[in-house]
């Protein structure tokens, strides 16, 4: 049998700078990326992260840490703050800089989301990185602006009188970032990891025209009621339903990255996760034409 | 006194001068990824979704590190070859 | 010595301006001088008072003005209201902007100048803005500070055209205040 | 006055932005409030005209105003704002992050009301607000000593043996919107003035490459040592504010005083304590008084934090009566929040009357009246007569 290494390697040209032991969930795709950003961007960045899944890791214990990166442990309601004060520093001081500020969705679609916007509005010369599981799941499992439609979490629990996440859609935080105009906004995630390393690299020329915006789907096997060994498979499942589409808009332009030629029902992915397990026909069905609306309207702007 | 230096700085600043912080995940695990280097085309998938970057290369094929393998089975679920298989760890025992 | 003038305008007018620039003029001419507004929200329109203390001596007191020695009036609509002519001293001065004649109406004016600043303003600069006028007025009124300095102490809140133009307002303000003496 | 200064009239709030100025800050972020708003204004309008090379960021919130500036701070950067009352209570996380980190931000606080009835007035209450977050805090009380406090806030900030965020506060409307004489100090003077800071050793900095992070949790004594190193470097900014004051004399030929100023108060047997901008009124008062024969004094309030207790046990000690204004309250105490930390020295002051006097609430005008009354109740106090432990001025007083 012909042996041949995957082209995906030659991105990953730079030493991993965490420690081996990480105390990430098993099986957690977020330990995968916060290893891949530093290995594809270089070890030269300076890492902002705030109270989340990678706070324990990002930011260390007394004297001691986890990875060798420059980091600036804070706080949700100021971290795009913090990065634009650190950039802005760096480039009046004419330090080469490259600013990467790590958050998870609670802070920010939420708690975050005012600063995050106006760094976007400003241009702001930095990356912002967004993993999205789509629930506070650091504080175990609560309900967040971008939880989805029917979704169970310890804040939307399925009871008698209500069931999930009901009446909401969770806020499409890359398209509202994208509508800020900013040098470039991406989508990605851990499934399509060539994808996922060029919009890194693309990410890094961008900031120097102004704000970066990435948003990775993120799923959080322990929150999500996932096996362990199902978490790059759910992130597989997500883009071939169109759940999440991956694309890119540069300075508002967008462009599919990715296009599912025949898109599979939302079913598909749904039932490999407890979280929707207890939608009803009718229910699965809201949620599929709020999948199809998304990506009708993408498909509408990507056309202007 | 009651204070012991465990801060360099007046802040609480961290530094990476002495060994990096870790954790014995590899004590995490209930099964165990198993290589079989026949099926393995070395395509390093494994290693590329393995969240814990713990596959190693081992020329011919991949490896996983033990001392951190949380036993995920990311690793097993990502293999285009099913070269790999989840043992439970019990039958490594002595 | 220490004089302690009131001013009152609306919003827009410049009282506010006005006081500073005479202050300004008094530390031009070595003197001390201080001045504050008091009001909420800035708002175009609104009464506005600004308290001005100036003298030859440090001005330490940083309290509104009860018993003013002088009060500028800006706004001649508010000329009948009781808060202006509320604690003026006896032998005291006024200086008022308006186009009427000139009523005794306060038995503690000792040194009334009346002048058309808003007259003025709008000859000189095209807005009846009547504060630069105003402050050229005061120098003659008061005889406490040369209108030279007034006239200096401009450059610190206009430049060019608009520089020039509130000079000679200053100037004719100075020039054209109609004084009585009672 | 010193050879290459200038003579300007100009509000405290233009003094403010004149000093920030003039201190070279890399980065200064700050969002509009009344009644601190002139001070973005004034530093934007240098910055638009190229008097100010910084980077000027118009946030979208005082939040991030101070987060971006503590960011920018620990990158090793010169950092500036300013803000007012709501603003200040909007980035109090920010605040205990700021000083937690031990970054030396400087900003320009001013006072104006806060807690729930919305007063765009004068008050020290957003101060108090903050007071146990760990910064240093100097009250100014003229146009005057807001531009020399603030260049010497930078001094303290960044001083190695500090590292602390130092707050100048100054009245609101009384003091932001005053325009007055101020000296302004050449640019090289005040780099002369700072340039100790550079042979002193480097702080830690955030840099790119760098294996150096901060926010590190605390754990078993971490957090302990880190609070430990925080409150003695708060006890060790006492001497050195008094230390740099007197340098700032030497260099500028002013003073208005170390941690406290004492105002006729060496043979006073009554002392009123206060800060800020009411007590140009009381000095007026005093001498006033004076010629009457009465032997009282001022204690003024420069440094609120770390609190001056050594200084004001030293200036107190032995006088017949005290009182306290303040120009705000303790909610759940009676007595004003100062009032309150001096009774806290009783012991050691021994006094026969310690009274508080609340004034001058919700720009309230302090007036020389009031001042009367409170030294006519403290002439009372001290000779035996009954008084009355809490005054709300101005009730039950004529303006």
């Amino acid at each position: 049998m012909k042996k041949k290494k995957s082209e995906i390697f030659k991105y990953l040209k730079h030493p991993d700078p965490f420690e081996s032991g990480l105390s990430f969930c098993a099986g957690c795709p977020l330990e995968l990326l916060i290893r891949l950003v530093p290995k594809t961007l270089g070890n030269d960045i300076v890492i902002t992260g705030t109270p989340s899944c990678s706070a324990p890791v990002l930011l260390g214990q007394n004297t001691g840490t986890w990875h060798k990166l420059a980091y600036y442990g804070t706080l949700m309601t100021g971290a795009a703050a913090n990065a634009t004060g650190l950039a802005r520093y760096y480039n009046r001081a004419g330090i080469d800089n490259t600013v990467v500020c790590f958050n998870g969705d609670g802070t920010a679609a939420d708690i975050g989301f005012a600063n995050l916007s106006g760094a976007a509005e400003r241009n702001e010369p930095f990356i912002y990185i967004c993993y999205d599981n789509e629930g506070y799941m650091n504080t175990g499992i609560q309900k967040s602006g971008t939880t989805p439609f029917g979704a169970h979490t310890s804040t939307t629990p399925v009871g008698k009188k209500s069931r999930g996440n009901k009446n909401r859609r969770g806020k499409n935080l890359p398209l509202l970032m994208a509508m800020h105009r900013i040098a470039y906004t991406a989508t990605a995630t851990m499934s399509n990891l060539g994808d996922l390393a060029e919009k890194l690299l693309k990410a890094k020329e961008k900031k120097n025209e102004g704000f970066v915006f990435l948003h990775i789907f993120c799923p959080c096997p322990t929150g999500w009621g996932v096996g362990t060994d199902k978490s790059i498979e759910l992130c597989r499942m997500a883009v071939k339903t169109n759940y999440y589409p991956l694309w890119e808009a540069e300075n508002g332009k967008f462009t599919f990255t990715h296009k599912v030629k025949k898109p599979k029902p939302i079913f598909e992915y749904i039932k490999l996760m407890k979280k929707f397990k207890h939608l009803t026909e009718d229910e699965i069905q809201v949620l599929q034409e709020s999948v199809d609306y998304n990506y009708r309207l993408l498909t509408k702007i990507e056309a202007e | 006194m009651l204070i012991k230096g465990y801060f360099n700085y007046e802040g609480p600043w961290s530094d990476a001068q002495k060994e990096l912080l870790c954790m014995n995940t590899g004590s995490w695990r209930t099964k165990r990824p198993v290589i079989n280097p026949e099926l393995c085309i070395d395509c390093g998938f494994c290693s590329l979704y393995c969240p814990v970057q713990c596959m190693t290369d081992a020329k011919e094929y991949f490896t996983a590190d033990l001392n951190f393998c949380k036993g995920c089975g990311i690793c097993a679920n990502e293999c285009p070859r099913k070269a790999i298989e989840m043992k439970p760890e019990a039958d490594f025992l002595n | 010595m220490i004089i302690e003038v009131r001013f009152h305008g609306r919003g827009g007018q410049g009282a506010v301006t006005a006081s500073k620039i005479i202050a300004n003029a008094f530390v031009r001419a070595g003197k001390y001088g201080a001045a504050f507004p008091m009001f909420g929200f800035e708002r175009r329109g609104a009464p506005v008072s600004a308290f001005g203390r100036f003298g030859d001596t440090p001005i330490r007191l940083k309290t509104q003005i009860y018993k003013p020695d002088c009060l500028v009036i800006l706004d001649s609509s508010q000329k009948n209201s009781d808060n202006i002519w509320s604690g003026l001293k006896p032998d005291g001065i006024i200086l008022l902007n308006t186009n009427e004649e000139f009523e005794h109406n306060h038995s503690n004016i000792k040194t009334a100048g009346i002048i058309d600043a808003a007259g003025i303003a709008l000859e000189e600069i095209g807005i009846p803005i009547p504060n630069t006028c105003i402050v050229g007025a005061f120098a003659a009124v008061t005889g406490l500070i040369d209108i030279e300095l007034i006239t200096e102490s401009l450059s610190d809140y206009f430049d060019k055209e608009r520089l020039r133009a509130n000079i000679k307002c200053a100037e004719r303000g100075y020039n054209e205040v109609k004084i009585h003496n009672f | 006055m010193k050879k290459n200064s200038k003579i300007k009239v100009v509000t405290g709030n233009e003094a403010a932005a004149i000093a920030a100025s003039l201190c070279r800050p890399d980065v200064i972020a700050a969002y509009p409030i009344t009644p601190q708003t002139e001070v973005i204004e004034k530093l934007s309008e240098y910055h638009a005209n190229g008097l100010l090379d910084a980077e000027l960021i118009n946030v979208e919130g005082e939040n991030s105003a101070m987060n971006s500036i503590t960011a920018a701070s620990l990158a090793g950067g010169r950092v500036f704002t300013a803000t007012s009352s709501w603003g200040l209570v909007f980035m109090y996380d920010a605040i205990l992050a700021a000083s937690g980190a031990r970054a030396p931000v400087v900003m320009a606080n001013v006072n104006r009301e806060t807690p729930g009835i919305i007063a765009v007035s004068c008050g020290q209450q957003d101060m108090i607000s903050i007071r146990d977050s760990g910064w240093i805090n100097l009250i100014a009380e003229d146009c005057q000593e807001i531009l020399d406090m603030l260049i010497m806030a930078y001094r303290l900030a960044e001083d190695d043996e500090i590292q602390l965020p130092v707050m100048v506060n100054y009245d609101g409307f009384y003091l932001s919107y005053l325009s007055e004489k101020v000296e302004i100090p050449a640019v090289e003077e005040v780099d002369n003035f700072l340039s100790v800071l550079k042979k002193q050793p480097q702080r830690p900095r955030l840099l790119p490459g760098k294996s150096l992070g901060c926010g590190s949790h605390g754990i078993l004594g971490g957090y302990l040592e880190l609070r430990y190193k925080h409150c003695n470097a708060l006890q060790r900014a006492k001497n050195k504010f008094q230390q740099i004051t007197k340098e700032f004399q030497k260099q500028f030929s002013r003073n208005s005083g170390g941690q406290i100023e004492e105002y006729k108060t060496a043979d006073a047997d009554i002392v009123i304590v206060a800060s800020g901008s009411m007590c140009g009124t009381i000095k007026t008062v005093i001498d006033e008084k004076r010629e009457e024969g009465i032997k009282i004094g001022l204690v003024r309030i420069r440094m609120f934090r770390p609190f001056p207790e050594e200084e004001l046990i030293r200036a107190l000690s032995g006088k017949k009566s005290i009182g306290v204004i303040d120009r705000s309250v303790a909610f759940g105490f009676s007595g004003g929040p100062i009032y309150i930390e001096v009774k806290t020295l009783a012991q050691d002051i021994n006094t026969s009357a310690l009274i508080s006097f609340i004034a001058g609430l919700a720009n309230i005008d302090i007036t020389v009246l009031n001042i009367e009354k409170i030294i006519a109740d403290l002439i009372d106090a001290s000779s035996g007569k009954p008084y009355k432990t809490v005054n709300w001025i101005p009730f039950e007083q004529e303006a």
